[in-house]
């Protein structure tokens, strides 16, 4: 890949995970239906994990495995295994909080029988 | 040493995956394992807080890689203390909370205690560990344990107090990560002490970039003023003992949290001075908030707020005094705002919405809870003799030697205010005529046992506060001495 | 109105972490002049002491194996609150929800493809040390082959009993190994079984031992999560 | 050059899929928008180096997530406003 394009590459890769995490804040922060809500904070968490891993790719570098007949120096040429093995991690307690988030809306609807915040205000925000 | 700090996430752990196999065996073991565990959790963090005092910070390998590479717990006289204290209290938890579930069914009971018990490691977890990420999980951990139990009764509210909750959580997590992955870009470490020694070589703009991230997430869970949202929601629509634990478990653990990242990883000037506006600000929109609440639960749910601002205040001061301050006002806000919930739940115990007025005329009814009551809310205001006395004399002692005449007034009139709204309740509890419709249900055996060792306590540290202000001194000493603590875990040799 | 405020103070934080960001730059090694970062460390011991192909299995479960332990408790406290949060009293529990009930061709498909899944899924988890996957990967293959089997087949269950012993054992596998780490004179989670030569099946000492574990757990918990909130 | 239109191409995939899936009112095409987000993040993990978290993420983001929003929607209702048109299958 040519550095010129690259450059662009960098302002593209992070400026997309940022947007989408404001594109998520602001569906969560917005929207009405808690569906919604739910919706925006896992889209948080997809340009969150995608930062993360971009944060630190290495231009040219290989994944993190060595194969059958490494070469010594080959780990100078390897991406940083490290926030992948955070975002691993990340992900997987990402689902654990949406799994009891959508637990919780079906409980809101088994009382209320309307997914509206401004129906369901019991309690002051 | 009868054992090491990793025995704390270990154990639990293992019971936890132990409860549901047990259960199948005699169900009443569900209810009594995270007892013994936490009986078992208390001696060995009584013995181990012994031996710190006499012999220096324990440092724990995990995994055999010594810090920089691999997690490492590190119980020093100050995490100890913090870690002593919870599990106390979540023994008297556990204890008031032992048999009041009888009319629960047998499945969510089976639950409550493992989420309760799992409430705590999360907790003794953020305390005890070493490394920022491994921080982040715990506080998943706690999370996810305090969104169960908030929702736990199905008849209330409770499901939208949780959904406040969970929806705060999960910004706070994204937050934190963020933040986080700034400093791993940039030092290429996750370990806290290693952050601290390196952290001279990063830009102040990320610096200050990742701690407004650190502060926004913690202050999340740490209710400091603008996101604390979820607080008197929760407070409120959760059980009573649950309440308790986050006031005195999880509100603390992530105080120190945010303790942690001021006084020991960044070397930010201007932090202190955040944390007294923090502070204040949180200190005064709370009780300004406590003094028009009509509910009982979410009163104190703001004046739990308001007491957090005040810690924020006293850890401001930068000094050890205000640092020891700072510890003595957790401990008692651990120990009085819990015999508050627990003896103010049986006070409402038979209305549904939980307003002030129903407790009226209690006292004839429910003696020695109402007297309880009124003691945390004697002591809380910080009138002499009782232990809440000590720690806003220290605030005091504090500001003055770092010439806040402006805070000390502040100070003096807040708690101005806490005496109106406290003394309103124990004014309608003893001095009204009951309402004939309200019924009252008497405490059981172990609730009352769990009131009156609290009870205790708050008078016996009233009348001797020396008890603690010597573990509190050298934990205090111990923080501002931050370049012990990264020499410490560093020159670890395995 | 709120919409607008909301708006700037997204387009606030958006450029405050953005122009973070771009300062810190894409493509290129990060840290600071002057740091060692511990990845560095993490490439070298994996192929010389642990033995592992796979480096980001080696950190997940050995360097950083106190994070899984907490991450497996995630899930499972999960699943626990989704049981406390959706219960219901025993004789309100209906009829399985159903999405859609399924055709000939998509009844017999899935029963076509169920060992399939559940045949890659376990050799994504056991072969975690040398290739890409491992335990939360395979675990979740196999969790999906598990959905596509009560989504096509109204009456097929999974015992929740057996899914909670199987959740339970292999929890107790995994923080029995660290705590057999810490009898064994070493630390929590440290290895203790003989290491093995490189990119060999039975290599990486307790990494594989540990991976299968939370392999069996995680199926065990995602299919209690989707079982849970199917009814 | 191939790589850097195909990035291109999927990060602006991905943004208005995003935008989508905040916008639109029937809440079963926002999910699925969701789930097109996750997979075009695991295919971008793949080429930023990542396969582990990419295996990871078109497990968990793309089956299980979504199913299970599905099954919420199932359980509540399919569109953002109107309350009375709730989600029924054909059931033969």
């Amino acid at each position: 890949m040519d550095n010129t394009l690259f450059e662009y590459l960098d302002y593209a890769v992070y400026g997309t995970a940022i947007l989408v995490m404001a594109i998520g804040l602001y569906g969560a922060l917005v929207k009405k239906s808690l569906l919604k809500i739910v919706i925006g904070l896992s889209i948080i968490d997809s340009g969150l994990n995608f930062l993360i891993v971009a944060l630190n790719y290495y231009k040219g570098g290989t994944a993190p495995i060595f194969s059958q007949g490494y070469l010594d120096g080959s780990t100078k040429l390897m991406v940083d295994p490290v926030p992948q093995a955070l975002v691993l991690t990340a992900i997987v307690i990402g689902f654990g909080v949406t799994a009891v988030a959508l637990s919780l809306v079906i409980r809101l609807y088994r009382h209320h029988h309307t997914l509206n915040i401004d129906q369901i205000k019991d309690l002051k925000w | 040493m009868v054992g090491t700090p990793v025995l704390f996430v270990a154990i639990p752990l293992m019971a936890a995956f132990l409860i549901p196999l047990l259960g199948m065996i005699w169900k009443e073991l569900v209810r009594i394992v995270p007892g013994l565990v936490l009986i078992y959790l208390l001696i060995l963090a009584v013995n181990l807080l012994n031996y710190v005092m006499v012999h220096g910070p324990i440092v724990e390998v995990i995994a055999g890689w010594a810090p920089p590479i691999g997690i490492n717990l590190v119980f020093s006289t100050f995490s100890g203390f913090l870690v002593t204290l919870m599990v106390f209290l979540g023994l008297l938890i556990w204890l008031y909370s032992y048999r009041f579930k009888r009319n629960v069914d047998y499945e969510p009971a089976k639950k409550y205690f493992l989420l309760l018990m799992m409430l705590i490691t999360g907790s003794v977890g953020i305390v005890l560990t070493g490394d920022i990420f491994n921080m982040f999980v715990f506080i998943e951990i706690t999370g996810i344990s305090g969104y169960a139990l908030t929702a736990f009764y199905t008849g209330r509210n409770s499901a939208e107090a949780s959904f406040k909750y969970i929806f705060l959580g999960s910004l706070a997590s994204a937050f934190l990560l963020l933040a986080i992955m700034i400093i791993y870009s940039q030092l290429g470490t996750l370990n806290m002490a290693d952050i601290a020694s390196k952290i001279h070589l990063m830009k102040p703009g990320y610096k200050i970039a990742s701690m407004i991230f650190f502060i926004t997430a913690l202050g999340i869970e740490a209710e400091i003023f603008p996101l604390n949202g979820w607080a008197p929601d929760a407070y409120s629509e959760a059980p009573g003992p649950v309440g308790a634990a986050f006031a005195g478990i999880v509100v603390k653990a992530s105080v120190y949290a945010i303790i942690r990242y001021t006084y020991t990883i960044f070397d930010l000037t201007g932090t202190y001075d955040l944390l007294i506006i923090l502070g204040m600000i949180t200190l005064i929109i709370a009780e300004v908030l406590a003094i028009r609440q009509e509910k009982l639960k979410r009163m104190l749910a703001y004046s739990s707020i308001g007491q957090m601002g005040l810690v924020f205040v006293a850890f401001g001061f930068g000094t050890e005094e205000g640092v020891f301050a700072a510890l003595f006002l957790m401990f008692n806000h651990a120990i009085i705002k819990s015999l508050l919930f627990f003896s103010g739940s049986y006070l409402v115990y038979n209305s549904k919405e939980k307003y002030i007025r129903e407790t009226n005329g209690m006292a004839k009814y429910l003696p020695l809870t109402s007297f309880l009551f009124a003691l945390g809310a004697f002591s809380i205001v910080g009138l002499p003799p009782f232990a809440g006395f000590w720690s806003k004399l220290a605030v005091l002692t504090a500001a003055a030697d770092s010439n806040m005449i402006l805070i000390m007034t502040l100070v003096l009139m807040v708690s101005v205010v806490e005496l109106v709204y406290y003394m309103r309740v124990v004014n309608r509890v003893y001095f009204f005529k009951k309402d004939e419709n309200m019924e009252t249900t008497r405490p059981t055996y172990n609730g009352m046992l769990a009131m009156l060792v609290l009870g205790a306590i708050i008078i016996v540290i009233g009348f001797y506060p020396d008890a603690v202000t010597g573990i509190l001194h050298k934990a205090s000493a111990e923080l501002m001495d931050k370049s012990h603590y990264i020499k410490e875990v560093l020159t670890l040799n395995k | 109105m709120k919409k607008v405020l909301i708006i700037l103070l997204l387009a606030v934080v958006g450029y405050f972490t953005a122009s973070t960001f771009f300062d810190i730059g894409f493509g290129q090694q990060p840290f600071v002049e002057g740091v060692k970062p511990v990845k560095d460390v993490y490439l070298d011991k994996t192929v010389s002491t642990l033995k592992v192909a796979n480096t980001v299995t080696s950190i997940v479960v050995n360097f950083r194996g106190f994070d899984t332990l907490g991450e497996v408790t995630v899930l499972f406290l999960a699943v626990t609150a989704l049981g406390s949060i959706l219960y219901k009293k025993r004789h309100q529990v209906g009829e399985r929800s159903v999405l859609f009930s399924a055709s000939k061709i998509v009844t017999s498909g899935s029963k076509l493809l169920f060992p399939a899944i559940v045949l890659l899924g376990a050799y994504v988890f056991i072969h975690g040390h040398l290739s890409p996957g491992g335990g939360f990967q395979g675990g979740v293959i196999i969790a999906t082959g598990f959905l596509l089997m009560l989504l096509a087949y109204e009456n097929f269950s999974v015992g929740h009993t057996g899914l909670s012993i199987i959740e339970s054992l292999a929890g107790i596998t995994f923080a029995g190994v660290g705590l057999l780490g810490m009898i064994n004179g070493g630390t929590f989670l440290e290895n203790f079984l003989p290491t093995g030569v490189l990119n060999d099946l039975f290599s990486g000492g307790v990494i594989p031992i540990i991976y299968i574990a939370v392999g069996f757990k995680v199926t065990a918990e995602l299919t209690g999560v989707i079982y849970t909130v199917l009814h | 050059m191939i790589y850097f239109i195909l990035i291109i191409f999927l990060l602006l995939l991905m943004i208005g899929a995003a935008i989508y899936a905040v916008n639109q009112k029937d809440l079963l095409y926002a999910v699925i928008a969701t789930g097109i987000i996750s997979l075009i993040l695991s295919i971008l993990f793949y080429l930023l180096q990542a396969p582990d978290v990419a295996l990871t993420e078109a497990a968990i983001g793309v089956a299980l997530t979504t199913i299970i929003f599905i099954i919420t929607i199932r359980n509540t209702v399919r569109y953002e406003e109107e309350e009375k048109t709730k989600f029924k299958s054909e059931v033969k």
